[in-house]
């Protein structure tokens, strides 16, 4: 047991570590970068914990064509290194920092205090986050929303386009 | 297995950087990518309570949110780069014409 | 069809029949639309007329009901309901009588936009009548604040400098009040199961009585706004000295009483134990308006914010007739809104008249009128001691009942009377500071060559004069009409106060 | 309708009577529509006619009377339902005595008003005004008569406040002008202060009224005093307070103290009118309203001692007032609160019989005063600028001092060569004042002070005293304006008024000269009040009483003829002849013992500052606590879009900080 616990520790340091990368990197593309990698060590989490299917949706979808279409977007835009302070709004950093540290700490407190052992992840069933199942769930209860979430990616496309049109 | 709660911790965590990164950088693009990463962070809570209850559920939300997620950032980054085409910055103060 | 059979129905809508026509006459044809309005207002005048003919004296009970289910939801139905009964007939023969005459009276002193003005006339009056005819608690409630939105498009536009400013202050002040009416009448509306008043007057709202104080309350305040009384009163003066003088005539004359109809129809008749209770505060308030309202009007430099001031007295007096709870307090309450309507008509008639001429209404730029223009003199001097209360003519006759009723009412007393009839020696004095400030003294040179009145003002005075004389030489005829009304709703009054005792 | 039927079921004419109040007021109603088409002299006719019917029916009513002495009540039309109380009008002696006072004395009036009104009216030059004069004074005819003849006291009161405002209309009638014909608000201002001052008075009459249909439950005369004994068992207070609140009503009406201000001023109407309303008829409306009364206070010897003490007291203070004036006018007008002193004295000891007529006596010889003095003003006036069509050029004689007064005794004189028939009508209405025997004013003067001396000794001195300084302020006026030399040119070259003025002077000096005879061989007067009165003091004449009171009389006239007669004063600047003497007293005397400016300085100053103050409170206070509310409503929407800054981190910002909040609530719930 105590090896996926040492794996699971590996994986969330690297996640992170490369979440915090992209938060203090000044060139964007390292930023993009790290999100990358961000993403691919949770895909490699949803394995393990039994949604195959997830990770892989994750690494193609996500990484992949998400991260990409940045990663253009970034080309397009040109790596401007922006100074990190300053601003007409100088004031807002420190406070937010202030605000998301206190979060932090709430949510620490929480987790000690409030939520219980929610217990351990039962072994998964065979074939549990396999794509025959997820398709079976998907077409028969969530039909409807799977519909609407297909109508607001074809609106998205051609918004997208219109946008950008000269 | 895993004990769920360290998952959540783990989740929580990177939810508070994606937040960090969206109050603190002036860079439109990495908000974006700030707002992917609480979208990430939100994932993985769906995927460990459905590990943990036992029901696909939590992975049917996890699809639902990416394919928001896919169109949110195609829509983002068209007016990202037809404000880019005019301001010729990516500085997101540049923009706070519309005010009180 | 049988919808205009009923007299109320035909009486009120008729002006709907006026506007449809004047929206078919070329705006250039100012005098067409000015005769289409008056005698569309006659024609209503005269429908009222044959609906008093219909109206049998000796029934307290509402006549002439027309009620149709209007619209259903949500577990209770709302009814269209129009009736009339011996307290509301004499208002609307009011309402009837002031609309032609101020249409009449605004031939000349409005030139732009007429035909917008008349079209606005014509729908306010269609809304007053409906107030006062209203059975059905939301019937009421539309048409009080279907009555608004002209009186706010006459101020706004055709007004003084200041309009805009007092057509606002105007509107929200009486939407303040009436927000709250609407949610005193869902709630009793919604705890009675219905909002038919005739209903609800025969099973009689049984609430407790702290309950029954909120209700009480909150139709008060609304009411009192629209009254007004004492400290709610800071719209009147605006609203006044920025209307044309028909408006004036018009917000005086009727909408004033709208407020005292309330409280008349809905507090005493709908929570006697509240109004009980609340009698003393409320006559309080109507006597400081009394006495606070004539030493404003004497302080005044303009003369239609004198006038507007005295208002504010006058309906000081008849709010203390309704709540002396007695017969005849209440019957002399009903007869000064009458009198107030004709005689401060009339009084803000003779501003309007001078105000043509010389194109001011500061009281020192006039003196020694009555050498000048001697009809004039005759009218003001006739009207002026009419609003002053003395014996013979129509204000003695309302004011004196009040003050005996007050005298008498089991929940006032004595020291009320007698600091209200206080107000009487206050209120000559401000008439006759009036008189003097106008009318005596050397004339001023600029004033030497002003026309007397032409035949137009003076039928419009006339008509007035002869009902001033008519109520002050021979009120029984105009008593008989509400006697038995305001002795049933009395009745009830005296009933709650022996038993609050 | 009327006329025909002369002698109805009952043998009398009392169902005419309405015709006593309809009569002027057809007569106003023709002058108002057609007074400039007929003319002064139409209008004067029309006038005279009027107020001669109103004469007439009151005549009907007196040979109605003596054939049925008990009188009848005409109800006429029905007017106050919820009160009860109907236009019905009561005939009994006391009214009939009353309108044969009133519409006589009257009509003479409207004779002479004819003649003064036409030099007033020339000489003010605005013709249009003479038809308006004569409307004023038919309405005033027309509401004593309701006065006198209603039922109620409600019609009363409808009488009470008509007169008070044709006193009005009348006294502000030269409304552009002061008494001296220049341009200003003086006559205006005479009218407002006695409409007012009569109307605080009437404040008192209406709550009067309330407090009796409260006790009573009607206002009709008959009912109230069939009830009246048992109401003063049941209400023992009520009946006082009801009779003092008619006090206040009567001090207001009559002139007397604290109330009497306005009558001085008053002066400032034309002459007929002080004459008519300020002298004969309408300020004895107040001891009318206490004899009619007279069963309300005959139960309540309080409220009838304070009637007595009032009237003796202002008796006295307005004769030391009228001693030091020097208005022509304005002493008749203090003389005359002082003699209506003398009538409310004489109805607070009971004296009703003695109160009336002295009431009539004094109609007679004060309306004669008033117009002998009338005469004399149109006199020195015409002297002094003489009208053109007398060949007078414009400008006002040269050669009289710039500040020259046509009613200022001091510029008068020897006035008793130029107009001698002036000057024998005022001596002999002088000497019936001052109470001189075989004249009117004698007998009833004494029957007043006989009665008070068994009744109210304090009363009996102080109207004494009062009846001492009347004869001496009427000696003074005559020494000063008729014998001397005159001190003006104006007063050497006046002209005797026309014989239509001249006419009524002579007819009211024969009738203040037979007056006594009215109840002094036989008690006519008596008998015939008695009847409405019940029973009547005797009135026989006490010898003792008689003889002082004249001695009296005669001994103050010759203190007057000792100070002014001998050495009459030679110019008009020169000081009155009591002025060293008396000292502080005379300049007190003369400047009307400061009343006015007392209540000028507690009531009206105080009562104009507090209305300016209420009127700055409306508008800086309640109005503007309702524009704060919008500026409140204003001020915080324009704070909020502050926060609206523009920077998309600022609302993450905020967001985040909302979900904190929650999330913190949420945690420590």
């Amino acid at each position: 047991m105590s090896t996926n616990l040492l794996v699971l520790f590996v994986l969330a340091l690297i996640a992170v570590g490369a979440a915090l990368g992209m938060l203090f990197s000044r060139n964007v593309v390292y930023a993009v970068l790290f999100l990358v990698l961000v993403m691919l060590t949770l895909a490699v989490l949803y394995l393990i914990l039994g949604a195959p299917f997830l990770a892989l949706a994750q690494v193609t979808v996500y990484a992949g064509a998400i991260m990409v279409l940045f990663l253009f977007a970034v080309m397009i835009l040109g790596p401007q290194k922006l100074p990190a302070a300053g601003g007409p709004i100088g004031w807002q950093r420190p406070v937010a920092l202030g605000l998301t540290l206190l979060f932090l700490v709430e949510v620490v407190a929480a987790f000690a205090a409030k939520v219980g052992a929610l217990g351990t992840l039962n072994g998964a069933q065979a074939g549990f986050g396999s794509p025959a199942a997820i398709g079976r769930l998907l077409f028969n209860r969530y039909l409807l929303p799977f519909e609407a979430t297909s109508v607001l990616l074809l609106v998205a496309a051609v918004g997208a386009v219109v946008l950008t049109k000269e | 297995m895993v004990p769920t709660n360290y998952l959540l911790a783990l989740s929580a965590v990177l939810f508070i950087i994606g937040v960090a990164g969206v109050l603190v950088r002036r860079n439109a693009l990495v908000i974006y990518m700030a707002i992917e990463l609480m979208l990430n962070a939100a994932n993985l809570a769906f995927v460990a309570f459905a590990a943990a209850f036992g029901a696909l559920d939590g992975q049917i939300a996890v699809f639902f949110v990416m394919t928001v997620a896919a169109a949110e950032v195609a829509v983002g980054l068209a007016i990202l780069v037809t404000i880019f085409r005019t301001r010729k910055s990516v500085d997101i103060d540049t923009l706070h014409r519309l005010k009180g | 069809m049988d919808f205009l059979m009923n007299p109320l129905n035909l009486m009120t809508f008729f002006p709907l029949v006026g506007v449809a026509a004047i929206l078919l006459i070329p705006r250039e044809r100012k005098d067409a639309i000015r005769w289409v309005a008056v005698i569309t207002s006659l024609v209503s005048f005269f429908v009222s007329l044959w609906m008093l003919a219909l109206f049998h004296a000796k029934n307290p009970g509402f006549q002439m009901v027309y009620d149709r289910l209007w619209l259903q939801a949500g577990g209770f139905e709302i009814h269209y309901a129009l009736g009339v009964d011996g307290l509301s007939i004499l208002l609307v023969l009011l309402t009837t009588l002031l609309t032609p005459i101020s249409i009449f009276s605004a031939w000349t002193a409005i030139e732009d936009r007429v035909k917008e003005f008349a079209i606005a006339f014509l729908i306010m009056e269609v809304g007053m009548l409906g107030v006062f005819l209203a059975l059905d608690l939301f019937t009421f409630f539309v048409f009080w604040e279907f009555s608004l939105v002209p009186m706010y498009f006459i101020i706004g536009i055709w007004g003084g400098p200041r309009r805009t400013y007092s057509a606002i202050k105007f509107m929200l002040y009486t939407m303040v009040g009436s927000v709250l009416m609407l949610l005193a009448i869902l709630w009793l509306g919604l705890s009675q199961g219905t909002f038919y008043l005739p209903d609800l007057l025969a099973k009689g709202v049984h609430l407790p009585l702290h309950l029954q104080a909120w209700l009480f309350l909150a139709f008060a305040l609304a009411f009192a706004i629209k009254v007004p009384m004492w400290p709610l009163h800071s719209w009147l003066p605006d609203a006044h000295v920025e209307a044309p003088t028909a408006g004036s005539v018009i917000l005086a004359g009727v909408l004033l009483k709208m407020g005292t109809y309330g409280f008349l129809r809905f507090n005493l008749s709908l929570f006697p134990e509240a109004s009980v209770k609340f009698a003393v505060p409320i006559a309080v308030l109507a006597i400081i308006g009394i006495l606070y309202g004539a030493m404003v009007a004497y302080a005044q430099k303009d003369f239609k914010k004198l006038v507007a001031y005295t208002s504010v007295s006058h309906l000081g007096f008849v709010m203390l007739g309704l709540f002396a709870l007695n017969p005849m307090g209440i019957a002399g309450g009903i007869l000064q809104m009458i009198n107030h309507g004709i005689s401060t008509g009339a009084l803000f008639l003779i501003v309007g008249i001078i105000y043509e001429r010389t194109h001011t209404r500061d009281l020192s730029a006039f003196g020694g009128l009555w050498k000048i223009m001697p009809i004039y003199g005759a009218f003001s001097l006739v009207v002026a001691l009419s609003s002053m209360g003395l014996p013979g003519l129509n204000g003695f006759i309302g004011e004196f009942t009040i003050l005996m009723g007050a005298f008498q009412s089991p929940v006032l007393g004595p020291a009320f009377a007698i600091s209200a009839a206080l107000g009487i020696v206050l209120a000559a004095v401000y008439i006759l500071v009036m008189l003097q400030k106008v009318f005596l003294g050397p004339a001023k040179e600029k004033n030497l060559g002003l026309p007397d009145l032409n035949w137009r003002e003076i039928t419009v005075l006339a008509v007035l004069t002869v009902f001033i004389f008519w109520i002050g030489l021979h009120p029984a005829p105009f008593f008989n009409l509400m006697m038995p009304a305001v002795e049933k709703m009395a009745h009830g009054l005296q009933a709650a106060a022996l038993a609050m005792h | 309708m009327f006329l025909s039927e002369t002698m109805n079921q009952t043998g009398a004419f009392f169902h005419l009577v309405p015709w006593a109040v309809l009569f002027p007021v057809v007569g106003l109603l023709l002058n108002m529509a057609f007074g400039r088409r007929i003319g002064e002299r139409g209008v004067a006719f029309v006038a005279v006619t009027a107020s001669g019917l109103s004469f007439a029916v009151s005549v009907l009513m007196w040979l109605s009377l003596r054939v049925h002495p008990a009188g009848a009540t005409v109800p006429l039309l029905s007017w106050m339902t919820p009160v009860n109380v109907d236009w019905a009008f009561r005939v009994d002696t006391l009214a009939v005595t009353m309108m044969l006072v009133v519409s006589g004395v009257g009509t003479l009036i409207h004779l002479y008003a004819a003649g003064y009104m036409h030099y007033d009216v020339r000489y003010k030059g605005d013709p249009g005004r003479y038809a308006r004069f004569f409307v004023f004074l038919n309405l005033f005819i027309a509401s004593m008569m309701i006065l006198v003849t209603g039922d109620s006291y409600l019609m009363l009161f409808v009488g009470w406040e008509g007169v008070g405002l044709c006193s009005y209309l009348l006294i502000s009638f030269w409304f552009e002008y002061d008494t001296h014909g220049h341009l200003s608000l003086a006559n205006a201002l005479a009218g407002k202060k006695a409409f007012i001052a009569n109307r605080i008075g009437d404040f008192g009459f209406m709550t009067a009224m309330f407090y009796m249909f409260a006790v009573f439950g009607t206002l009709n005369f008959g009912q109230v005093f069939a009830e009246a004994p048992g109401v003063a068992q049941s209400h023992p207070q009520a009946i006082l307070i009801i009779t003092l609140l008619l006090l206040l009503g009567v001090t207001g009406k009559s002139a007397q103290i604290p109330l009497y201000v306005w009558l001085p001023d008053a002066m400032a109407g034309p002459t007929p009118v002080s004459a008519l309303i300020h002298a004969a008829t309408m300020v004895t409306a107040g001891v009318y309203l206490i004899a009619r009364s007279h069963v309300l206070y005959d139960l309540v010897p309080a409220a009838q001692h304070t009637v007595a003490l009032v009237g003796a007291l202002t008796a006295l203070f307005a004769a030391t007032i009228a001693v030091a004036q020097n208005d022509i006018k304005k002493v008749l007008a203090y003389s005359t609160i002082s003699q209506l002193g003398f009538m409310v004295a004489a109805v607070g000891v009971g004296a009703y019989v003695a109160a009336m007529f002295h009431l009539i006596a004094h109609a007679f010889f004060k309306a004669l005063l008033f117009l002998a003095a009338g005469s004399v003003i149109i006199a020195m006036e015409r002297a002094h600028h003489p009208l053109p069509e007398e060949g007078g050029h414009e400008g006002p004689h040269s050669d009289d001092p710039p500040d020259f007064d046509p009613q200022d005794m001091r510029f008068m004189g020897g006035l008793r060569r130029v107009i001698p028939v002036t000057f024998w009508t005022y001596l002999i209405a002088g000497l019936t004042l001052a109470g001189i025997p075989p004249l009117a004013a004698f007998f009833s003067k004494d029957e007043i002070i006989a009665e008070t001396k068994a009744a109210f000794p304090l009363v009996y001195w102080l109207l004494v005293l009062a009846a001492f300084l009347t004869a001496f302020y009427i000696g003074r006026q005559i020494f000063l304006v008729f014998f001397g030399k005159p001190r003006s040119h104006a007063a050497a070259h006046a002209k005797e008024s026309p014989w239509t003025m001249t006419s009524v002077l002579v007819v009211l000096a024969a009738l203040s000269v037979l007056g006594g005879l009215l109840n002094w061989p036989h008690p006519y007067l008596a008998e015939w009040l008695g009847h409405t009165l019940g029973e009547v003091e005797g009135g026989a004449l006490n010898p003792v009483v008689a003889g002082t009171s004249a001695t009296i009389a005669v001994v103050s006239l010759l203190l007057a003829w000792w100070v002014y007669g001998r050495r009459p004063p030679e110019s008009p600047s020169q000081p009155d002849p009591l002025q060293r003497p008396l000292g502080w007293l005379f300049t007190g005397m003369e400047a009307k013992w400061w009343v006015d400016e007392l209540y000028w300085a507690v009531v009206l100053n105080p009562y104009v500052a507090l209305s300016r103050i209420a009127a700055a409170v409306d508008v800086r206070v309640i109005d503007e606590t309702v524009n704060d509310t919008a500026w409140l409503t204003d001020f915080i929407g324009r704070k909020i879009a502050r926060w609206q800054t523009g920077f998309v981190r600022n609302y993450a910002l905020s967001v985040f900080v909302g979900v904190l909040l929650i999330f913190t609530y949420l945690l420590w719930r």
